[in-house]
């Protein structure tokens, strides 16, 4: 049974053309749900990053008392330099401290101009790399030997280490509610892609069904009636992904330098990496619903 | 060739059956003429021969072959050495005439060297030399009709099953398709014809099969159309 | 009721007309056989009719209009009027025998009323009233002819087109839709039927035209088959 | 030409059943595209409320110097109240002010115990009931006569007169980056359902093709052939819609309180008057869609 290969590419190729209205809906339809699944990904991508970028603003401050011996700070500032979960220490002394409050309290500059003296402390600012592990740093730091005798209050250690436990904890919470959010979403997507796509194409195989019938009472082997099929699916797929493909490329170029522009305090980017690798997702997501759904309406409508 | 054992066929329980506990004995070579009223059963028995349909009851043997045993997956080969004229054509709409009639080759895996001689030439044999580039809506009925004849035996089947190959054809190319499947009679393959042309019938003096509500009432070699006379 | 003047139907530039000047006159109820080869032009002759196709060329007036200036809107007002038995049957396929009949009254707007008691009275005339609940795919190709028939009439139209009506019924059934068309006929249904059956032509003694690659070589009251003799 | 209405019903209803795998196919679609243009309706407005409630908080603050004349005031705070623009009028004395700021530097109470007196302003706090209106009122204030008299400095009433402008341009610039996103979001779910439905109309017409040639053949008028399409469409439309606003109550049963409590300090809340306004949208879009896509498949595929 020599079938030459090339059969199946003419006849996929000839039942493209001639039923290209069916052809035409079913890409039209691979290329919205991809398209969608992109812009999820790709907002998906730029929350977080915008949330990165917040929980990168979280620390540990440790306040130190007036006149703390610096052989004391040395080795905690050297250890917690070492620890592969804190990304930067940085030293922060009184008269930086009040610079820094003038600014928050630029409203009311008088204030600080009536203190007699700076009642601010110095402190360690400590930025971890993952947010996640602040409250494991935080025992650390408590557990260090010259933790108490640098802060002023030993008896209530809590008051001199700040690290807005609070804050954190909502933030996470968003965080992950976002998280969460985008994954249904996205899941439902390429849920309603497979639904539309088998939906498609067993619309083509019902609109096709004579034919069929036909092929078999010729002597049409199964494999040779399904073939054309899965091909199709397949083509469809592909050229379904290549247009949604193509929109995101666009939408790279064009959509997320004027986000960035529009909310120039948000950090609105989109690497060439993670859009090359984007594209392969889709391209593979094009073939698979092609694939999946010629299978599962063949599975269905061709029972044989 | 083809063996037929107390067959009997049901569509729905609560209709009687379309065929009665039929036995029928078809040796290779044979020319077969079925005759009988509209609905009596003649196209019930070619679908029956093609696997089209199963039996309700008895038993039927093709080329050797148990149909009712038969695995799903074996029954494309058994096709491919059954050439069969439909009675509604069953041409493939969106290929043309020329296409139609590869199609039986392609499906067996014929080279297009083989498929480029030879559809041309059973074409010619039919008279539509001319049609191949036609859709099947192109045609009239009796150009389907032949389309159909010549994709049933372009693959030389040994078993060629005809239901009312000349029904929508006039009585000069039925004339010119009757001596057709005579010649492919004498080659060899084994032809059972489902027919109403009372004229034929009678002028071939062949085996006759004659059906009435679904029971064979007439078996008779060198026999004739019958009926209403 | 049908006038055609110089008629020419190319379907395509690059093949010869399908129909070449044909001239035909047909009064309010005359009853007329059209005969001729397979691809002489019959199917294409009443299709124009029906104004399915329009001519390339030359008028055609039925029931008192011009075809070729005829309003699209009003083409379905004109075919409620003509009665068409087509050579593939043309059935719905997901409606049953009754439904199928029932269908030509239901398009033209006919009560419930009329459509219950028309229905079963002509499937009975054409022999299957027990088959009002069977799909086309269901019958046998007789049966499908059959109806196709009784769709046809249902309605009692002025005038009747009926393509090769008896191809696919044996000679019994032949006859007795035959007579059924005879009787139409009588009461006062004009009636133009496109043939093969020799038998038939040459035993009904009717108006005979005779068309051979498109051309009208034969226009004959009380006319034979004639060909191949 | 009396034809009973009750044949095309019945003609709908009898296709739908016969046709029920294409139906079907046709309910899922108009079903998802409503589902998820009534998530995204319900993420808007809870997005809009949760906005609201940040620029709610956009306030104008008013600054009075030590020892103003309170027959000054009062004509200011009049004016101010029965201005229809503005929401609410509060007056802030010093001692308030000194006990705020003792809050907000809870970090440091060290700094307010060492303050010799009190250096902060009495205050005016103005709030708007839309804070677009932000630059109308503080040109509006300036304008008042009593306004110079009431402040600390006369000569440059820009440093007594605090609305965080820039914050609010950043706000407004949010909202309606998020406004537009929703908004272009929505609009292309919109257009992917009409692609969708009229696709699959579309197809169904076109597995039905012989029967409408037949149905022409057989004198069938152009309206008598449409109706029953159309009717189909509506009834498909009209079922899809059914199933989303059921999930979308659904939604609002379980969703909404698993947020707000999850997300505590945001307004979450989905009013009993919003969610029937939703159903209502849900019905019309799937009415709309049904009939829409039926008419342009019609159109397209039916032309006669
Ligand atoms: N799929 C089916 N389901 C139910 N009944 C059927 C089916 N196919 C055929 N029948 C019935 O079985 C009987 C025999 O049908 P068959 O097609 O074998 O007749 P036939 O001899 O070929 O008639 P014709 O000469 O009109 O083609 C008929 O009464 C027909 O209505
Ligand atoms: N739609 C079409 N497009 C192109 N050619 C056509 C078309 N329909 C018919 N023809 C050609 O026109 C010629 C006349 O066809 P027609 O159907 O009228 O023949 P007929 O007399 O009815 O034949 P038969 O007895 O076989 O039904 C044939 O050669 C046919 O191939
Ligand atoms: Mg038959
Ligand atoms: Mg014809």
């Amino acid at each position: 049974m020599a079938i030459s290969p090339g059969y199946f590419l003419k006849e996929a190729g000839v039942s493209f053309r001639r039923n290209w209205v069916m052809s035409l809906g079913a890409i039209i339809t691979i290329f919205f749900s991809l398209l969608l699944v992109g812009t999820f990904v790709i907002t998906g991508i730029l929350i977080q990053e915008i949330l990165a970028s917040v929980e990168e603003k979280v620390m540990i401050q440790v306040f130190l008392k007036d006149g703390y011996a610096p052989e004391d700070l040395d080795p905690l500032q050297t250890s917690l330099v070492e620890d592969a979960r804190i990304n930067s220490v940085e030293y922060v002394s009184k008269e930086q401290a009040l610079e820094r409050f003038k600014e928050q309290t630029a409203d009311s500059p008088e204030i600080v101009d009536q203190l007699p003296n700076n009642p601010l402390p110095a402190s360690l600012e400590v930025e971890l790399v993952d947010p996640e592990d602040v409250e494991a740093v935080v025992v650390d730091i408590k557990a260090h030997p010259n933790f108490v005798n640098l802060i002023a209050n030993p008896e209530d250690p809590e008051k001199d280490l700040k690290y807005g436990a609070e804050i954190i904890d909502k933030l996470f919470q968003l965080t992950n509610v976002v998280r969460v959010v985008v994954i249904v979403l996205v899941a439902m997507l390429v849920f309603v892609s497979m639904i539309f796509i088998s939906n498609t194409i067993r619309l083509a195989i019902y609109a096709r069904r004579k034919e069929i019938a036909i092929m078999r009472l010729v002597g049409a082997s199964n494999w040779f009636i399904r073939m054309p099929f899965l091909l199709e699916g397949v083509m469809q797929g592909l050229i379904g992904a290549a247009l949604a493909i193509g929109v995101v490329v666009v939408m790279r170029q064009w959509l997320v330098p004027w986000l960035s522009d529009t909310l120039p305090f948000l950090p609105v980017t989109l690497s060439a990496g993670a859009t090359a690798q984007l594209g392969l997702i889709l391209a593979a997501f094009g073939v698979a619903i092609g694939l999946i759904g010629s299978i599962f309406a063949l599975r269905r409508y061709l029972r044989v | 060739m083809i063996v037929m054992e107390h067959v009997t066929k049901s569509y729905a329980k609560d209709k009687p059956p379309a065929l009665k506990d039929v036995n029928v004995d078809i040796e290779a070579g044979e020319f077969v003429f079925c005759v009988g009223h509209s609905g009596s059963g003649k196209s019930t028995l070619i679908k029956l021969l093609t696997r089209e349909i199963l039996p309700t009851d008895g038993t039927i043997v093709v080329a050797g072959q148990d149909l009712s045993q038969m695995k799903n997956w074996k029954v494309p080969y058994l096709r491919r050495n059954i050439g069969c004229v439909f009675q509604d054509f069953k041409l493939l709409p969106n290929k043309t005439t020329y296409e139609n009639v590869a199609f039986a080759l392609e499906v067996i895996g014929r080279s297009r060297h083989v498929i480029r001689t030879q559809v041309p030439e059973v074409l010619r044999l039919v008279g539509l030399e001319d049609k191949g580039p036609s859709y099947p809506d192109e045609l009239s009925g009796g150009e389907q009709q032949r389309v159909s004849i010549a994709r049933a035996f372009v693959n030389r089947p040994p078993l060629l099953l005809a239901d009312e190959p000349t029904g929508n054809l006039d009585p000069n190319t039925s004339l010119g398709i009757m001596s057709l499947l005579s010649r492919i009679n004498k080659t060899g393959t084994t032809v059972l014809m489902a027919t109403h042309d009372r004229e034929m019938v009678d002028s071939m003096r062949r085996r006759v099969i004659a059906l009435e509500n679904g029971k064979v009432i007439r078996d008779q070699d060198r026999g004739v159309y019958g009926y209403g006379d």
